[in-house]
């Protein structure tokens, strides 16, 4: 099953993969242990997660085509 | 049909789009600001103007900033926060631009003008939306050093 | 010579003007706007802008309105204001503009503009700067209606 | 002894003088009276003196040539 990664920020510097086969990963939380598996810096960065352009507060179950998207706090303004 | 007309209203209204490339210049202001002339039904203004500061950060100082944004997720935020607004306050009217790319230092990059019969919606509205603004929409500044070395910025 | 200086610093400073004659233009808003681009210490302006609406009162529509002022007592008080507003908010500026004259429905009589490092300082300065200006400074506005009859204006 | 009178807003439709005798008045409070007997409308209206370009907010002596100034409610802005 693959799903599209988007990033932004200071994390776009960090995580650069686009597509992501996640074959034995269901949902968000799974995602999120994988992601600071492969790139351990993350652990160190708040970020929040968006699921399909819907920013998630809660653990989401993902499905084939599922656009998550990484993003550091905001600095708009 | 006239199903079709309320659809394309509002997806008009959805995609309202607050993002400029570039600074955000005194011209754009003054037309905004002109504009509402034939409104007389209107008695206060209130508009809030984001600068970019030349900081100094150790030792080096912000000569721009590069703004992205999430945008599609950003626009939908922000199409939420209006109608939160609109629904709080007795207003007339309600404006937001935010730049995407660079900025310089001394440079407009927010502008957010809101106008009601009196003042007290305006300027509490105004403040309201700049707040929320800062703190809910998905963009980001990155700050370009004149070294061309670059931080990202964070909001307190 | 240097107390001579200083004197001439003081006088320059008390008789700092505020008024216009006739309505405050767009333009003129942007300029002042415009100004504060080599001051790259700002992060956020304020602005209030009190524009002539045309109310309706007993079925008589508001043209304009006419405003006079005692104007030494008037600039005296401002600065007063403008004194204590400095040394209540960390601001890198304020401008005081309020109309004199005939200004039409539609048009800007008050431009109040502050400017901080941080948004905080510049939105509370506006805010109280206008209020002040509307409870303390001696300015009257006579409303004329369409019909050329009119009535004085009260501040609620 | 004369003072000067300067009005404003409603209250220069109403009082229309500029030097004024006040022989036998000595304070602020003696000229209210007076004027409010010349101008009985004066009574209906709130109003402020100044007094040489100050507000004054107590009884104050008047002297030769003082400037007192009459406003109604301010309505700026």
């Amino acid at each position: 099953m693959e799903i599209e990664i988007i990033s932004f920020g200071k994390i776009a510097e960090l995580v650069n993969l686009k597509n992501l086969n996640i074959d034995g990963i269901k949902d968000t939380d799974g995602l999120q242990k994988h992601l600071e598996a492969v790139f351990p810096k993350l652990k160190e960065i708040k970020y929040k997660l968006a699921l399909n352009k819907q920013i998630i507060h809660a653990n989401s179950p993902l499905t084939s085509g599922s656009v998550v998207a990484i993003m550091p706090p905001f600095s708009g303004g | 049909m006239e199903k079709l007309f309320h659809l394309l209203i509002m997806t008009e209204k959805k995609i309202k789009n607050i993002f400029v490339q570039g600074a955000i210049s005194a011209d754009f202001i003054a037309d905004s600001i002109a504009k509402h002339s034939s409104k007389t039904e209107i008695g206060g203004h209130s508009i809030f103007l984001g600068q970019v500061r030349a900081d100094e950060i150790d030792e080096k100082q912000v000569a721009a900033i590069d703004y992205t944004a999430y945008e599609e997720l950003a626009l939908a935020q922000m199409h939420q926060i209006r109608e939160d607004v609109f629904s709080k306050y007795p207003l007339s009217c309600m404006h937001v631009h935010h730049s995407l790319g660079v900025v310089n230092a001394g440079e407009i990059c927010l502008f957010v003008f809101t106008s009601s019969k009196h003042r007290k919606p305006a300027m509490d509205a105004c403040d309201e939306l700049v707040e929320r603004i800062k703190a809910e929409l998905p963009i980001w500044g990155k700050e370009i050093f004149a070294d061309a070395s670059h931080q990202w910025k964070e909001n307190k």
